[in-house]
């Protein structure tokens, strides 16, 4: 059976007539631990179709990376398989000897895990690791191993292999790593692949790249692929079918297209919603995002009836108690109120609009974007290096990370300031100056037309309740040693705001609007969830009150369900307190969504601004049109119709950047003239590029005439 | 000797995250779970309630003549004339002794530890938080006498000033403090770049603050494990001095000076002036160790997310 | 090195040979430096370098002089005891050359020009003391002296350093130099005697440098390894009349009591000692075929009291409180039973006579007794609570008050600077602390590594002087020469008088001593401080409890004055 | 490279002199001076005043000090009056007994860790780990004399199979040639340190146990055995590496009592002896050479480090 057919919608029956590469029936996975045992997996049932992709999704803690592990047979350290079957090939990995196993473990299966930074040895040249299962399971000489590594090395598109060999993990970047991973991964042509966010920590660039990869090896090697991740997005462009998990349980499992465009299972249904996508509307007020309530359940606890009962729109107590089965069929559910097949998809996602401007008088002119009043904060040419520390041993000659080199741009009140790129582009530093945490090496950062600079101990205290910083982390950025009261109570103890009395008020209010029970008070970090702490860090950035908050990535680090409470519960702030946002993040959707204007940054430079709808939909910088392109979308094969700028490489080292245009040296469009460094211009949609993609939206222009 | 106290870390196995309904528990009460779950520990909490009762409330049951020699009854086999663990060379009672001794050592060692110990986490904090110039400097100072050997040092000092309790523990804790100082010192470290101290100065607070309210209160838990590594150190190197004849002279005793001198005694017979000390120091050692290793789980583990 | 390599075969490598627990001798110039009088240094010096006179004490001989050993005859007395004339005996150096006058004129030269680098020298005695020296011929010279001294004395106390040096091989400056005449002027004897001097202070090359391979001693040395082991092998060509009977001994140095009975014990040495703490282990010794016997010194030994202290000297002053703190020392028990026999009370300044070293106290001015000492106490105006603090009730200098000096009120504390690394002492102070406590006398006992050197004879206002009590004597306080006398160490201001003691009476009868020819002077000058007590008397402990294999025949009777004639030596 | 190992040198030799005075200030507190304890009771005040000046003692301690570096960078460490003996001829005599002591005891002390410490690891909370972990503790709480002389009670008294003393022998051959005399002297000294080092192991692999990448080895397929000696291990031990040279100055003050119960003279006996009669040479000069091999040893096992595990860069770049 062909490789496209596949693909495009298995006809039921088929997998009949082919027997499946790996089949889960009923299988159960407990993990012990201190106290109890967590019930990871609960009659877990999936196939996978030889060559076919397989893709597993659900929010954290649902369960994905057990199912791999078990497939695996590498629980962690208390983690059994308790019930239920592993067939592989038609064989029971369970009934198979330890030794059995472990041969098909290494050369019928491979596997790729989610952190290349930490999964690969680090004192191990790269060429012994991926060499290793040759040298063990097929037996051949080093230098014939060496060789067919640098093979694989070749096909996983990794430049100069030979070269690369004989490194070391940590001299690659991380993109490298996890190519060497998957390398690792085939270099026995396993007949399954199983991938585990391998894109999660990667850059949206990259992870095309690997995605891409991925794609292509299937089908070269004809291997199937389990596609475990948390970005439905991921999912919709690359895999034929696709389970939900929940709980530790597959909820709903179908065709890639037909999930995506009829999802029967309320919580499928739900994600989707959750999706910021979903609520991004043409007119600038964005729909309020569905927001799943409430937490996963606590899986070392016994659970009956429907998982999802606690959170669902519409449930009835037949929910709660009754065991709720995957239904028969190609499309299986495991629902008692499923949405009912065919309505209409909860996606209504526009393909990329035509450059001719949308004209729509209502949002814009009375738009929050309104930058008409005294900007809130206005940063002009801001410029930050960092001493590169000398590299131990082989002290490189100490040059300069240039970490941000003359950025500008303004936060008018109650506005939202989106700030995206690539990791390691400035986006952080950018925040950390802009909080006043450093200094910046040069250029102005001016708070309500008062530059920072200026300002010393008791100013430059003060000047810290105009504006706060909301950290992607915010179990590191609290105390672990405190209470939350305390946590809570330490800006307005810092800053001397009112007495104990006032400041337990203030507290309450603050738990009040970022929607926490009292209780939560007597608590220390470590025993709440990423949602939680993410609402007690945004409670604490509002205990003095700022006028501008700026978030480094704060929802980057949660579930879809999560970021949606997350993102409504900013926006919901914003509308009350007229809050200023600066929003950083590496997630162009999620910003599309929050941000009223986007700013694009790369290597340290701005190369496009403006009104964040005109970015996104009709970006003028070929980067930022790559980074849009690269981001993987909820619409099905969406990949396909992609026709726009791909870029190729990674991020070059801010050590010592390409002068000129610093995108040149991947920018499909760079001549000779962009080694000159073209200027930031346009009116409100301005950009950087001597060669832009498009000209101004005139809607823009107008608007900024307006504003002038 | 060095210390054991280099950080072991318990198994990864992660805690479920508490939700936000489950009932609040200290952090000590889950410190205090932990420990208790490492058997070793709770063995080492017992052995040290136990010879520290036996030392400190023995004698309150158990009346000796510690003050008075009687050399018409010396090196009484244990049970003669009612001496329990006989007599020594000068006719006290050798359990009322141990006792004594051991009131010595524990106490010795406490205090000592704890001097070391706090030193060393002043001189250690300093240093990290100074950074620059003066943090090298300091280290550089430590660095120096950690290359001494510390019996030699401790050698010198006791052999210029004549040791009392008080002296050793003085000489003891001025030169144990290096370890924890390095210790410290690495913690503030790490600690000064923790990004709830960074949050904390978004908010305008100062340098002062952040020690006080963040860096103490978080390297506390490495120090305290360490000081018990101290304590039992010290015991031994009180025990090491006796043995190079530098120990506390009569008639105080601890166990260190009662082992050495019953090593004069090792063909004597006499084998109840060698072992019960002997045993004694190891007992109380390994107490200590074993509460320390018990600890160190517990203070790490207690801060453990998902 | 032998070592255990060799042990095997139960240390003795062969018959001929015995190997001893001896300390690296440091020391080989017979003109002894300052610090270098230590005793292993005088019996090594002895075995290469005979002094002209060698003594015992068993009373036979006259003034104590060994007629066999002694390479010269006993001095005939003239002109009222000024001049004493020497002949020499018939003696040769290892190379064959004859032991003349000028060997002996020799050393003279060279310790008169620089007295002040020799260890022996004491302004007053050798050579201060000689007024003419004059050598007759070959084998004879006579000296005559500035007074008349008490020629046992002179002989037994001063003599006793003259050691003959073969000048006809030392008489130069450096290696390479002939030997000359050198030393007959002062300028060229302290030549010589730097040159000396310096070889002697490289022991890497004793065993190589030609100067110590002329020796008059009945050994040579064969092998030295500085701080190590040292063998001595027999000198073929010895010209005395005690020749050696074996052919070589091995002395192996221990690094402490405890390393060396571990090796005892396991039979690695033939000539070793037994630590006091083990002497239960005499059994087991026999049982391994050795024999276990104590070596009594020629000593005293006694507790140091600081007369000069200014707080407490005024108490020492008190001849009863002196008595009291004496009789709260039980002497025949503490050699008894902490001791374990091995020492003896100590009564007075003379050592009683070698051999008659009994437990008792007999003969002591003052035994043990504590209601004698409360009552004597009492009698003098203190108010005596026993184990708490004793203080002075009535004040004042008449008979039945404190004392000169004593405030009211002024209780009796001492602090004892004893020595650490010997566990009888720490016991017996133990013993003494606790019978002084039941008297409200309070001992505080801090023990230090050398008593001696922070317990100096010190002015009331120096910075030093703030020690009451000194205590050195765990091997004996004091190691007297033949005669006996007390110049050195109850004199007012003499050298060893730590605790400035001074005592007009004691003075004249030690004068008497030195100078007196009559015999019962030294007795006259015994019974005074016995009763005196210028110190408080201590057990005097055995110079060391010998183990040597009962093979080994010669080593009894061990020297009192603590020099070993390895000659004597022989395996049955 | 270079430029790290000037910084690193430099660190060193502000060490050393540190030490030297740190040393000489101690020295300098000693109540009751050299001479007495040198000279004996028997020493008049004039030879007193004598050694005094010859030595130099009479000097103010800056000017000593001063001296004293003059000549110690000439090599010239003084000398010992009490030996009669050159400071640097008495350490050189000893030294190589103390380093064969040393060596022999460590690398018995790793070979017998190393092993422990995996099995400690792999079978972490078990009851090997806990036996191996008591008895370790057990090993470290005991004083090393009393170890040692129970050694010397069992096999060479009770059960007379070795010697109680080390070999005598003043050169490295010497010493050599008589092994039987060096098992209980070695074995005790390493007692202690394997009790040390294999927890530093044991930590150490438990750590990278819980590493991805083991994970990651193991989902190639190979056998654990594997996983533990190819991978585990060698990450494991680089820190012990770093170990061995902070470990030194331990490891003299194990040797100075070992020394001194085997009645081996070597560099800590040669120190106690000079600290019980105030040999201020000998003290100075012991602790300047042991301070230095420390720094030396300390600074090798860094390059080493370095020079075998490729993470030091990032380490060193991020710490
Ligand atoms: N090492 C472990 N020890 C104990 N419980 C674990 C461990 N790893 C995961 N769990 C629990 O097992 C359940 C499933 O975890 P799993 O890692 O499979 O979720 P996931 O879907 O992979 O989440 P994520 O998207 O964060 O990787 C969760 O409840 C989690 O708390
Ligand atoms: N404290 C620092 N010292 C040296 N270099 C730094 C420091 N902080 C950041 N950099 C460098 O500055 C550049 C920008 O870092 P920054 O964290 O701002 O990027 P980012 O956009 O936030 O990346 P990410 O999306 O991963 O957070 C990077 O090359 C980084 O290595
Ligand atoms: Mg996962
Ligand atoms: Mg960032």
């Amino acid at each position: 059976m062909s490789e496209s057919t596949v693909r495009h919608a298995p006809a039921a029956g088929e997998p009949a007539v082919v027997q499946p590469l790996l089949e889960l029936r009923d299988l159960d996975t407990d993990i012990a631990l201190r106290r109890g045992t967590v019930h990871a997996l609960d009659g877990v049932s999936l196939q996978v179709m030889p060559g076919e992709t397989l893709g597993v999704v659900g929010e954290s803690g649902s369960g994905k990376t057990m199912t791999a592990l078990s497939i695996m047979g590498l629980l962690p350290p208390g983690g059994r398989v308790t019930g239920g079957q592993i067939l592989f090939e038609g064989r029971d990995l369970r009934s198979l000897s330890a030794d059995e196993v472990r041969r098909i473990r290494g050369v019928r299966m491979g596997m790729v895990f989610q952190d290349p930074l930490t999964s690969l040895n680090p004192t191990m040249r790269i060429g012994v690791q991926v060499g290793e299962p040759l040298r063990v399971h097929e037996r051949v000489g080093r230098a014939e191993a060496r060789e067919r590594t640098i093979e694989i090395l070749r096909r996983v598109g990794m430049p100069r292999p030979e070269r690369i060999v004989d490194n070391y993990p940590h001299e690659l970047s991380g993109g490298m790593r996890q190519r060497v991973a998957i390398a690792m991964a085939l270099v026995c042509s396993p007949r399954l692949l199983i991938a585990d966010e391998p894109t999660t920590a990667l850059d949206v660039t990259t992870q095309r790249q690997i995605l891409e990869l991925i794609d292509d090896l299937r089908e070269e090697f004809g291997m199937a692929v389990v596609l475990v991740t948390h970005d439905l997005g991921v999912i919709a462009g690359r895999a034929d079918r696709v389970a939900v998990m929940y709980a530790g349980r597959v909820v709903e499992t179908a065709a890639t297209e037909e999930l995506f465009r009829s999802p029967r299972h309320r919580y499928t249904e739900a994600l989707m919603e959750a999706l910021p996508e979903s609520a991004v509307r043409e007119s600038g007020e964005h729909a309020r995002l569905y927001s799943i309530p409430g937490l996963p359940p606590d899986l070392s606890r016994p659970l009956t009836g429907c998982r999802f009962a606690p959170r669902c729109r519409h449930v009835t107590d037949e929910c709660r108690t009754t065991e709720v089965t995957l239904s028969a069929g190609e499309h299986q559910h495991a629902c008692l109120h499923p949405v009912p097949a065919g309505s209409a998809a909860p996606l209504s996602r526009p393909g990329p609009v035509q450059v001719q401007p949308v004209s729509d008088p209502a949002a814009p002119a009375a738009g929050p974007g309104e930058p008409a009043a005294e900007p809130v904060l206005s940063v002009r040419d801001l410029v930050k290096n960092y001493a590169a520390h000398g590299r131990g041993l082989l002290r490189r000659t100490a040059g300069q990370v240039s970490a941000v080199a003359g950025v500008s741009f303004d936060v008018g009140p109650g506005e939202t300031f989106g700030l995206v790129g690539e990791s390691g582009c400035g986006k952080s530093t950018v925040g950390r100056l802009a909080v006043g945490l450093e200094r910046p090496t040069a250029g102005q950062i001016l708070l309500d037309g008062t530059d920072l600079a200026g300002l010393a101990g008791r100013e430059r205290r003060r000047m810290h309740r105009q504006v706060q910083l909301m950290f992607q982390d915010s179990y590191a950025a609290m105390n672990p040693r405190m209470r939350v009261d305390a946590i809570l109570a330490e800006p307005l103890e810092i800053q001397k705001v009112g007495g104990p009395a006032a400041r337990r008020a203030r507290i309450a209010t603050l738990l009040d609007q970022v929607g926490l029970s009292r209780r939560v008070l007597e608590r220390y970090p470590h025993e709440f969830s990423g949602g939680q702490l993410q609402r007690i860090g945004l409670a604490r950035s509002l205990a003095l009150q700022p006028r501008l908050i700026v978030g480094d990535e704060p929802v980057s680090a949660l579930d879809v369900s999560i970021q949606a409470q997350v993102l409504n519960l900013m926006r919901d702030l914003q509308r009350e307190l007229g809050l200023a946002y600066v929003f950083i993040s590496h997630d162009l959707s999620v910003v599309d969504y929050m941000a009223d204007r986007i700013g694009v940054m790369y290597l340290g430079k701005l190369v496009e601004v403006g009104p964040a709808r005109d970015v996104v939909r009709a970006a003028r910088h070929p980067y930022t049109q790559a980074l849009i392109d690269a981001v993987p979308s909820v619409t099905p094969n969406a990949a396909t119709e992609r026709d726009g700028v791909t870029i190729r490489g990674e991020l070059p080292s801010a050590l010592n950047p390409p002068t000129g245009c610093r995108f040149r040296t991947r920018c499909p469009l760079a001549q000779d003239i962009c080694e000159t460094e073209p200027p930031l211009a346009g009116d409100a949609h301005q950009v950087a590029c001597h060669f832009p993609l498009r000209p101004e939206s005139t809607a823009a222009s107008a608007r900024a005439g307006a504003a002038a | 000797m060095t210390t054991l106290s280099e950080p072991i870390r318990p198994g990864a196995v992660p805690d479920q995250p508490a939700d936000a309904d489950a009932p609040v528990r200290g952090l000590w009460r889950q410190g205090l779970a932990v420990f208790c779950e490492n058997r070793l520990a709770l063995v080492g909490l017992g052995l040290f309630v136990l010879l520290a009762g036996i030392c400190f409330l023995g004698p309150l049951f158990y009346h000796t003549d510690q003050v008075h020699t009687d050399l018409t009854a010396v090196h009484l086999a244990p049970g003669e004339q009612g001496h329990p663990l006989g007599t020594d060379g000068v006719g006290y009672d050798q359990l009322g002794r141990l006792m004594l001794g051991g009131q010595t050592s524990i106490i010795v060692g406490l205090a000592a530890g704890i001097l070391a110990t706090a030193v060393g986490t002043v001189w250690g904090a300093v240093a990290g938080f100074a950074g620059g110039w003066v943090d090298s400097a300091m280290m550089r100072v430590v660095d120096a006498m950690m290359s001494i050997p510390s019996l030699f040092l401790f050698m010198l000092l006791a052999a210029i000033v004549t040791p009392s309790v008080s002296m050793l523990i003085v000489i003891i804790g001025a030169f144990a403090w290096l370890g924890p100082a390095r210790l410290v010192r690495g913690e503030a470290l790490t600690l000064r770049s923790r990004e709830y101290v960074q949050a904390m100065r978004g908010m305008g607070g100062t340098g002062g603050r952040a020690v006080r309210r963040h860096i103490v209160p978080n390297a506390i838990g490495t120090v305290i494990v360490n000081a018990t590594f101290q304590v039992a150190d010290a015991i031994l190197y009180v025990a090491y001095l006796s043995f190079l004849g530098l120990g506390v002279p009569p008639p105080a005793a601890n166990w260190g000076g009662m082992l050495s001198d019953g090593l004069a005694d090792t063909y004597s017979g006499h084998w109840w002036l060698l072992y019960p000390p002997g045993i004694a120091i190891i007992l109380i050692v390994l107490a200590f160790n074993f509460i320390g290793d018990g600890m160190r789980d517990a203070f790490e583990v207690r801060l453990r997310r998902r | 090195g032998g070592g255990s390599g060799s042990s095997k075969d139960g240390g003795s490598q062969g018959k001929d040979t015995v190997t001893v627990a001896f300390r690296t001798p440091n020391w080989i110039l017979p003109i002894s430096a300052p610090g270098f009088t230590q005793g292993e240094n005088a019996i090594f010096g002895q075995a290469l370098y005979r002094s002209l006179y060698q003594y015992k004490l068993d009373g036979t001989a006259q003034y104590n002089i060994d007629p066999q050993r002694s390479m010269a005859e006993a001095p005939v007395v003239s002109d009222g005891g000024r001049t004493l004339t020497i002949t020499l005996k018939d003696n040769a150096w290892s190379d064959g050359k004859p032991v003349t006058t000028r060997d002996i004129q020799f050393w003279y030269d060279l310790v008169r020009a620089n007295k002040d680098k020799w260890a022996s020298y004491r302004a007053g005695g050798l050579p201060d003391n000689i007024a003419q020296w004059s050598v007759k011929d070959d084998k004879t010279f006579s000296i005559t002296t500035t007074k008349v001294f008490n020629t046992a004395w002179f002989v037994d106390n001063q003599l006793n350093k003259i050691t003959p040096m073969p000048q006809h091989a030392w008489d130069k400056d450096s290696a390479t130099a002939a030997v000359s005449d050198l030393a007959s002027t002062p300028e060229g004897a302290k030549k010589v005697f730097d040159f000396l001097t310096a070889a002697a202070k490289d022991p890497k090359t004793y065993d190589s440098n030609e100067l110590w391979k002329v020796n008059s001693g009945p050994w040579k040395l064969a092998k030295y390894v500085p701080n190590g082991e040292v063998t001595l092998a027999a000198q073929p060509n010895y010209s005395g009349v005690d020749k050696p009977r074996l052919a070589k001994i091995v002395l192996r140095p221990f690094t402490g009591d405890d390393a060396e009975f571990n090796v005892l014990r396991a039979g690695d040495i033939d000539y070793g000692y037994v630590p006091a703490a083990n002497l239960s282990q005499e059994g087991y010794l026999k049982s391994k075929d050795y024999t276990v016997s104590p070596w009594y010194g020629w000593s005293v030994t006694y507790l140091q009291l600081n007369f000069n202290n200014p707080k407490t000297g005024v108490l020492f002053k008190q001849p009863y409180l002196r008595q009291s703190l004496q009789m709260l020392i039980d002497q025949p028990t503490i050699s008894k039973v902490i001791w374990s026999g091995t020492a003896a009370p100590t009564c007075g300044p003379v050592p009683a006579k070698p051999g008659t070293n009994g437990a008792d106290a007999a003969g002591c001015a003052y035994s043990f007794d504590p209601a004698k000492a409360k009552e004597l106490l009492e009698s003098h105006g203190w108010k005596v609570t026993p184990d708490g603090q004793t203080t002075c009730q009535s004040p004042g200098t008449g008979p039945n008050q404190c004392g000169d000096g004593v405030a009211a009120g002024t209780a009796l504390n001492f602090t004892v600077t004893s020595q650490t690394g010997f566990a009888a002492t720490t016991k017996m102070f133990a013993e003494i602390k606790s019978q002084m406590a039941k008297l409200g006398i309070q001992l505080t006992i801090k023990e230090v590594p050398d008593s001696v050197a922070v317990t100096p004879a010190c002015k009331p206002a120096d910075a030093t002087c703030s020690w009451d009590m000194s205590f050195f004597g765990s091997q004996g306080s004091w190691y007297y020469p033949a005669f006996a006398s007390g110049e050195r160490l109850f004199a007012t201001g003499a050298p060893v008088n730590l605790g400035s003691y001074s005592n007009p009476e004691a003075d004249k009868l030690i004068e008497a001593t030195q100078f007196s020819g009559d015999e019962s002077a030294l007795k006259a000058y015994n019974d005074f401080l016995a009763k005196d007590l210028p110190v408080l008397w201590m057990p005097n402990p055995v110079f060391q409890v010998s183990a040597y294999r009962s093979g080994l025949q010669g080593v009894e009777p061990q020297d009192p004055m603590n020099f070993m004639y390895f000659q004597d030596w022989s395996w049955k | 490279m270079v430029r790290y190992l000037i910084t690193r040198l430099g660190q060193a030799l502000v060490v050393v002199v540190l030490v030297t005075v740190i040393a000489f200030l101690i020295l300098h507190l000693l109540p009751g001076g050299a001479a007495r304890a040198t000279l004996g009771k028997e020493a008049t005040l004039e030879q007193l005043a004598a050694f005094n000046h010859d030595m130099g003692y009479d000097r103010p301690w800056l000017q000593q000090y001063g001296m004293y570096v003059q000549r110690l960078l000439q090599g010239d460490l003084g000398y010992s009056y009490q030996l009669n003996q050159s400071v640097v001829e008495a350490i050189s005599q000893r030294l190589p007994k103390t380093m064969v002591l040393s060596l022999l005891s460590t690398v018995l002390a790793i070979v017998l860790a190393i092993p422990l410490g995996v099995i400690q690891a792999v079978r972490r909370n078990r009851w090997p780990d806990y036996a191996i972990t008591s008895l370790s503790l057990l090993a470290y709480a005991t004083p090393i004399f009393f170890m040692g002389l129970m050694m010397i009670i069992l096999f060479s008294q009770v059960w007379p199979i070795l010697p109680p003393e080390a070999p005598q022998g003043f050169t490295v051959a010497e010493v050599l040639a008589d092994p039987a005399g060096l098992v209980l002297p070695t074995i005790t000294l390493a007692i202690v340190t394997i009790a040390v080092y294999s927890r530093y192991v044991r930590s150490a692999m438990v750590d990278n146990l819980n590493e991805n990448y083991v994970r990651t080895a193991r989902s190639k397929g190979l056998s654990e055995r594997r996983v533990v000696l190819r991978h585990t291990l060698r990450n494991g031990l680089f820190p012990v590496i770093a170990l061995l040279g902070m470990y030194l100055p331990a490891l003299f003050s194990g040797a100075l009592v070992v020394e001194s119960l085997f009645n081996f003279p070597g560099m800590g006996q040669l120190f106690w002896q000079a600290a019980l009669k105030r040999d201020f040479p000998i003290l100075l000069g012991v602790t300047v050479i042991i301070s230095i091999a420390t720094v030396v040893g300390a600074l090798v096992a860094d390059l080493l480090y370095a020079a075998v595990d490729p993470r030091v860069r990032l380490q060193r770049s991020a710490s």
